[in-house]
């Protein structure tokens, strides 16, 4: 090993600061400088992760590419990072959304510098929580992302539509979703900062191998409390804060409005990357952690998320808004994430747990690219049309022929079309989750049904019917920059949908390890 | 190349030829087509390869159904082993291959014509609307309005392409995910293709429902996979159909004891609901008819060669899963087959007669076809459905692509007379094209009498009559004779189309001027039609009087593809069956032609004045359509567009709200009656009482130095003579 | 009374009068003059209090520079100043009064100090003290340090006092 | 002899005298000859210690010189400052020399 392979995660979580330093130090009206500048320096961790992806051992068992340096001694807590097979595909869907997002948001010319830096910080912020292998870091880094979001959603949202609140109050859209997304966000994670602590009383240390092998063997009494309630407690404040931010039924009402006034790439972002780091919460801490509580509660969480997949696709069918009915689909395809989670918890041990487990990674890789390219062609249509009422649009098929196909596409892969990647994680969680949560698997193809309608919905009010003569002349084409964002995200759902090998093959056999 | 290898291929040129003409082609009609075409030809070229190979190897039929062609690979790795995906030809599969690549490539060279190929591009045609024609002038100086090119011509070839390529998946993979994902492919390009003139609100709205109605019997399908999965712990053919699965699967109860099924019932039951979906069987079928909004070679693609039959394919394909525990009379998934099937069949033949759509007719007769093959599983009568599946796919793409030469020659018409009102596709508008489309009128009669099971030499009448005689020979009267009432109303309003379309006077001018449509539509009617008669002489059974064994029965070899305790023998002959399936057939097209043979221009519909108020009803498709719209669709646009959103914005936010406002309202009782008047109030007080006593004392600091030494004299005076007197004391 | 004293008495009385002829003139040109016979007989008094050497330097130093310095500073600002106005401000007076009470306290405590009537010890024989103040004032155990820091003050002194008084304008 | 009291009471007398010169004067000039009477009363009484306590110890004397140097030093800047001032506002006056006021 030599130092730079000793080193790799901590270049790859820190090149992004990095790069945002530098960029701090670039003339903030050389725009276009900046958005390359900015576009180069994201594609420094992107390299760095395909380093990475090559030289991890995906036979291994346990962490690789493991660093731990003294950080917090006082309290036992080190900057320890390391990766295995769920991180690892986790990484590398966020090194390579973000600079898509960050090519797609070359048409910001508003304070451009400031745009990108927060954007990079934010990368450092998501790769840090997929890294972090002590409790603290990991809870730090899990806040860090949430700042560079609400600016980003609080000062280049969408500029018009406001809300109304109680007494006559009216509040602009945007500050209300950035407002509602930080305040509801870090309100839940109170109790996972609560619970990491008491963790961190309890064992005397916040390093999480350290934790799995001597956490769940604890016995005795602590507060005044069983050893088992006072897990219970920590547990369902771990479940709360990932939870919401997953989110489950009935967390979720934030998303929508945060999707919605987010700018285009802070949407695909908060889809692609941000939604994934509730459910890596669970599958890193709730489930390693807890699992007899995982276990027990596994129903309820299964009953949530089956709320979530018929709710979320009921309510993005019942939407006018394209934004807001993309938006809804996070909820309904996140909610087979959280149903894998409870099949795995459930059945931990068995072979389903395997299959769920495989399917819930999966299923987050593959909602990372199929929702961060339908935001992306949502933020296209709207850069043209300036509206996102779906109502205003209609027949634009012949006018944007391209666009049209890449729409269909990019839609037929968030519908869990086979043959494109959405199926194969969808179909595995419902194979691991229906011997253990029968009714609840049954229950979610309603919503799954349903995904269906609010996908042809969408494609229905936009490029089918007759043609709005209001756009005719007045609709450009999908241009090359844009082409070059929406393309490597349709071969990569191609690919996985084809061959899933590779990704899986690596993902399983840490779920193996982990699960089976 | 050895077979296997050939097989992986297969499936392949259509798919390339997609990816080309969308990328590359998709400006260049001729380019496109002639991509499409030859496509669908190497594909076509592999399959025969396959076919013959296969059927001709060492046992025949029966030594494939033993050892079928088999190559599997590792797809997606789980747990310690891995899920494998592969391609299998056995007897099943070898069928339905060879007429797929028939149908398809008949469908392909048809399309060439049928989008008018060759002729020049519309004034007014848009893309995603029908053409409209154009105006040309002729040496004369006269001008004429001809038929204009398809504005989306590339793109259509792109299409069936995707189509065929997931037909051919679902048929040569041998596990049934795979099959589900050709499954799933070919729901998408049906989709597509129905919404193919999408700018034409009817044809989006069609596309939208066939794909969600599909998708109910997928959703269920994909839980019976799920289902399948776990307890067999594979997908693949050859471990699911394995004596040891099947027997535990019949063995162990159901999930949760739902309905006293066994596993294997419900896992069966749960499949069939996929069919129910894709093969438009009653309660599903609403989709089918409104499906006729594609072009006519898309309806042609799915309600005769592919999609459709895939459904009945499928469960065809499961059925040792739906039979097993059989041998004590029918399992209750079997029970159910047979029930839904012979209602539909039933059904949907009521719904034909009283339709005036050419292609509507026949879209109705492709679900009541497909009941009957699906009550042919019903009873266990495997071969019989396999043949049924067989003959229809090649007789109904034969009547689609006739109807849509039909329906060319009117639209010919139409743009002759320039009257834009007259409905091309209405039978009502047509008669005495015999003789102005001859050769269409000949295959069309063909198909005809083989949809009506026309004695002896049409194909449909020997599958047919195989299905009676299955039914017959295990007791099953009820199916028996409901299926027989339906075979007579197909041969019904078989002739009554036959009679309305081309006997007779013209009814309209536009019929007066229609047109034979060119070579390239003509030429597959005419290869079809031949296998619409043949195809039935492969299937003869052996003990008929006369005409049995004269040609070896190949088609009860499909039976090999059964697990060996499951193979039955054919049932023995009875002349009962038989004389039913004559009276039905002859007795029905004599009944049409006696009823429609002085039919004129501008009369009632004969069956309307038998009918009287049954007729609206059936013409109406007894307002199922308004039934699901007043209930499910209404039900769900409720949850959807008010249910939920109450629920979120109203209930949750609300929730939210609530705490805001409560912790809004709180801070401001704090700040109002402490922070403000206090802490802020000390802290003011403090400021203001520093900044007063500075302005009061700032005098002092006048800049004048003398000034400042005086004061310092004074105060070294006065100290002094304080230290002084401290001292002294 | 010895002759001393009387001598002491004579340049004291001097000595007064011309400080206090410095502190009230009206004309500062003759404030000046008043201010060299001031230090001269400052030097007298370090004459009699045997240290010649510094009465020597007080003589070149004091007078032969910064009075001078005096007399030219007077010299340049005289325009505006005319010598008849008055020349104390309105506190005159009372300041008066506390220099006085000033003086009126020292001397009260002076005369309250045993030790102030002492006379003054022999001078040591052979005592030459020009050199021990040389030696002491380059002795790096002696004083060095801080006749090296008066020294760089002094050069300060001389650059800032150039820089203020530089006439940027010309 | 002369007590040492005599040159005690003539230092407190100068300084007294050039308090008040410079607490009095209104020229900045004159002030400044007021801190050299002070200066000198300073130095008076530092030789007559010197003289009379302890003449073998030279530090009495070195003070003084060092006296001597800050005067020369306080003179030349003062005055320096003053001509400075003289030049921009026109004034010697130390009254109206109040940039300092709050």
């Amino acid at each position: 090993m030599d130092f730079f392979t000793e080193h790799l995660l901590t270049a790859i979580l820190f090149s992004p600061v990095v790069a945002g330093l530098v960029l701090l130090f670039l003339p903030g009206e050389e725009k276009k400088l900046l958005r390359v500048a900015a576009f180069i320096g994201s594609l420094i961790p992107l390299a760095l992760s395909l380093i990475l992806w090559f030289r991890f051992d995906p036979t291994a068992t346990g962490f690789q590419f493991e660093e731990q340096a003294a950080w917090y001694e006082a309290i036992n807590s080190s900057f320890h990072l390391g990766v295995d097979g769920i991180s690892l595909a986790m990484i590398l869907l966020t090194a390579i959304l973000t600079p898509l997002a960050i090519l797609a948001s070359f048409g910001i010319s508003d304070r451009v510098k400031a745009y990108m830096i927060l954007f990079l910080f934010l990368e450092t912020g998501m790769l840090g929580v997929f890294m972090s292998l002590d409790l603290l870091i990991f809870f730090v880094f899990y806040e860090i992302g949430l700042v560079p979001m609400y600016f980003l959603i609080n000062q280049w949202g969408s500029a018009t539509g406001e809300r109304k609140l109680w007494g006559g109050m009216v509040v602009p859209a945007r500050t209300y979703a950035s407002f509602k997304f930080m305040v509801y966000t870090m309100g839940a994670s109170l109790g996972l900062l609560l619970a990491i602590q008491m963790i961190g009383v309890v064992s005397g240390t916040f390093d999480l191998p350290e934790l799995y092998r001597s956490w769940t063997s604890l016995s005795g009494t602590y507060f005044g409390l069983d050893i088992a309630q006072v897990k219970t407690i920590a547990f369902w404040a771990f479940t709360i804060a990932f939870a919401l931010k997953v989110p489950v039924w009935p967390f979720h009402t934030w998303l929508p409005d945060a999707h919605t006034e987010a700018p285009t790439a802070g949407s695909m972002i908060l889809a692609g990357v941000l939604l994934k780091l509730g459910a890596y919460g669970f599958i890193r801490l709730v489930l390693p952690l807890y699992p007899d509580q995982a276990k027990y509660f596994a129903g309820a969480i299964a009953f949530l998320a089956v709320m979530a997949i018929i709710f979320g696709a009921f309510a993005s069918y019942g939407q006018t808004d394209f934004k807001r009915l993309v938006a809804y689909s996070s909820v309904n395809h996140m909610g087979f994430v959280v149903l894998g989670i409870a099949a795995a918890a459930l059945s931990v041990g068995t072979e389903n747990a395997v299959i769920a487990m495989n399917g819930t990674v999966l299923q987050m890789f593959n909602h990372g690219l199929s929702a961060a390219g339908m935001f992306f062609l949502v933020g296209v249509l709207y850069d043209r049309t300036h509206t996102r009422d779906l109502t205003k649009y209609g027949g634009l098929f012949p006018l944007i022929p391209v666009y049209g196909g890449i729409l269909i596409f990019t839609s037929m892969a968030s519908l869990g079309l086979p043959g494109l990647n959405g199926f194969v994680s969808e179909f595995l969680v419902v194979r691991g989750a229906w011997p253990v949560l029968t009714l609840h698997t049954a229950l979610s193809m309603i919503g799954l049904l349903f995904t269906g309608a609010y996908i042809l919905k969408g494609i229905k009010s936009t490029l089918h019917g007759p043609v709005n003569k209001e756009w005719i002349g007045h609709l450009k084409e999908i241009d090359k920059r844009e082409l070059l964002v929406i393309v490597p995200l349709m071969a990569l759902m191609l690919w996985l949908g084809i061959w899933p090998g590779w990704l899986l093959g690596v993902i399983n056999h840490t779920v193996t390890a982990l699960f089976g | 190349m050895a077979t296997e290898q050939l097989i992986w291929l297969l499936p392949l040129p259509p798919l390339v030829s997609f990816f080309l003409i969308v990328l590359l082609a998709n400006r260049n009609k001729a380019l496109s087509h002639t991509i499409g075409i030859g496509a669908a030809f190497l594909s076509w070229l592999a399959g025969m390869v396959v076919f013959f190979r296969a059927v001709t190897g060492e046992h025949g039929l029966h030594g494939l159904g033993e050892h079928p062609l088999h190559s599997a690979m590792d797809w997606l790795p789980l747990g310690d082993g891995a899920f494998q995906i592969g391609v299998n030809i056995d007897p099943l599969s070898a069928l339905t291959l060879f007429f797929v690549c028939w149908t398809v490539l008949m469908i392909f060279i048809y399309s060439v014509g049928y989008h008018n190929f060759g002729q020049p591009e519309g004034e007014h045609d848009q893309k995603g609307l029908p053409p409209h024609g154009a105006t040309v002038t002729d040496e004369h100086g006269h001008q004429h309005t001809v038929l204009s090119v398809e504005p989306n011509y590339s793109r259509f070839f792109a299409f069936i392409s995707l189509f065929a390529f997931g037909m051919f998946v679902l048929v040569v993979s041998d596990n049934l995910l795979t099959l589900f994902v050709g499954w799933e492919i070919m729901g998408l390009c049906s989709y597509l293709l129905i919404g193919f003139w999408f700018a034409k609100p009817s044809a989006r709205a069609a596309a939208i429902k066939a794909f969600m109605t599909t998708r109910i019997g997928d959703v269920f399908m994909l839980l019976g996979l799920a289902y399948l999965y776990s307890a067999a712990g594979s997908l693949s053919y050859s471990v699911i159909f394995s004596p040891e699965v099947l027997d535990r699967l019949v063995h162990d109860a159901a999930v949760g004891g739902f309905l006293g099924l066994s596993a294997a019932g419900l896992i069966g039951l749960l499949l069939f609901i996929g069919t129910v979906g894709k093969s438009a069987q009653f309660p599903l079928h609403v989709w089918l008819p409104d499906a006729m909004e594609g072009p006519t070679p898309v309806s042609a693609m799915i309600h005769a060669a592919t999609m459709v039959s895939a459904g009945v394919y499928m469960v065809i394909r499961i059925f040792p899963i739906l039979a097993a525990g059989a041998e004590h009379g029918l399992t209750p998934a079997m029970t159910v087959m047979a029930f839904i099937g012979a209602f539909t069949a039933l059904f949907a033949a009521t719904i034909a007669v009283a339709q005036n759509d050419i292609k509507r007719v026949l879209a109705y007769s492709t679900i009541s076809q497909l009941g009957f093959m699906i009550a042919a599983l019903g009873i266990g009568a495997y071969v019989a459905a396999a043949f049924h599946l067989l003959t229809h796919a090649f007789f109904k793409a034969l009547l689609f692509l006739g109807s849509g030469s039909v329906i060319h020659g009117m639209e010919h018409g139409v743009l002759h007379t320039g009257n834009h009102d007259v409905d091309p596709q209405d039978m009502m508008n047509m008669g005495g094209l015999r003789k102005k489309m001859p050769v269409t009128f000949w295959t069309f009669l063909i198909g005809g009498f083989a949809l009506s099971g026309f004695p002896f030499i049409t194909a449909g009448f020997w599958s047919k009559d195989e299905i009676l005689a299955d039914a017959w020979a295990h007791g099953h009267t009820a199916v028996f004779w409901t299926l027989a009432i339906a075979a007579l109303l197909t041969a019904f309003y078989t002739m009554r189309q036959i009679m309305l379309t081309f006997f007779g006077e013209p009814r309209t001018k536009e019929a007066e001027h229609a047109h034979e449509t060119p070579w390239t539509m003509t030429a597959p009617l005419v290869i079809l039609s031949v296998f619409a008669v043949a195809a039935g002489w492969a299937g003869i059974p052996e003990d008929f009087p006369i005409l049995g064994g004269l040609v070896a029965n190949f088609i009860h070899g499909v039976s090999a593809t059964l697990p060996a305790a499951m193979i039955e023998k054919a049932p023995a002959f009875n002349v009962i069956p038989l004389i039913a399936s004559l009276v039905v057939a002859l007795g029905g097209l004599f009944l049409g032609w006696l009823v429609y043979r002085k039919y004129k221009a501008g009369a009632t519909d004969p069956v309307k004045k038998m009918l009287g108020g049954l007729h609206t009803v059936l013409q109406n498709k007894y307002y199922l359509d308004e039934l699901y719209q007043a209930t499910f669709v209404r039900l769900f646009n409720w949850i959807s567009e008010v249910f939920t959103p109450a629920m979120d914005r109203g209930v949750i936010d609300g929730f939210l709200h609530g705490i805001a406002r409560v912790a809004f309202s709180l801070g401001g009782i704090f700040r109002d009656r402490f922070e403000t008047p206090v802490i802020t109030g000390a802290a003011d007080l403090l400021g203001n009482g520093v900044k007063g006593f500075g302005r009061e004392f700032r005098g002092i600091q006048s800049g004048r130095i003398q000034q400042y030494m005086n004061v310092v004299l004074v105060i070294v005076v006065v100290l002094a003579v304080f230290i002084y007197i401290l001292a002294q004391v | 009374m010895t002759p001393v004293q009387i001598i002491f008495l004579v340049v004291s009385l001097m000595l007064l009068v011309s400080a206090f002829m410095v502190v009230t003139v009206r004309n500062l040109v003759r404030a000046a003059l008043w201010l060299i016979s001031t230090l001269f007989m400052t030097a007298v008094v370090f004459v009699l209090l045997d240290a010649g050497f510094l009465a020597v330097v007080q003589v070149v130093v004091y007078i032969g520079a910064i009075a001078i310095l005096f007399i030219f500073a007077v010299m340049l600002t005289r325009r505006v100043m005319a010598d008849t106005g008055p020349q104390t401000n309105a506190n005159g007076w009372w300041v008066g009064l506390s220099s006085l009470a000033l003086f009126a306290g020292i001397t009260w405590i002076l005369l309250g100090w045993g030790g102030s009537s002492a006379d003054a010890p022999i001078f040591p024989a052979g005592l030459d003290t020009v050199t021990d103040l040389g030696m002491g004032l380059v002795d790096p155990n002696g004083f060095i340090l801080p006749f090296e820091v008066a020294s760089v003050l002094l050069l300060a002194a001389l650059i800032g006092a150039i820089v203020v008084a530089w006439d940027r304008d010309n | 002899m002369i007590p040492l009291s005599w040159y005690l009471i003539l230092a407190a007398a100068l300084f007294s005298l050039g308090l008040f010169g410079v607490l009095s004067r209104k020229n900045a000039v004159a002030i400044l000859m007021g801190v050299e009477l002070m200066l000198n009363a300073v130095n008076i009484n530092l030789v007559a210690f010197w003289r009379y306590s302890a003449p073998e110890v030279i530090a009495g004397q070195v003070f003084t010189i060092i006296v001597f140097a800050v005067s020369a030093a306080e003179v030349a800047v003062g005055l320096a400052l003053v001509i400075s001032l003289y030049r921009r506002r026109q004034t010697v006056i130390a009254e109206n020399i109040d940039l300092l006021r709050w």
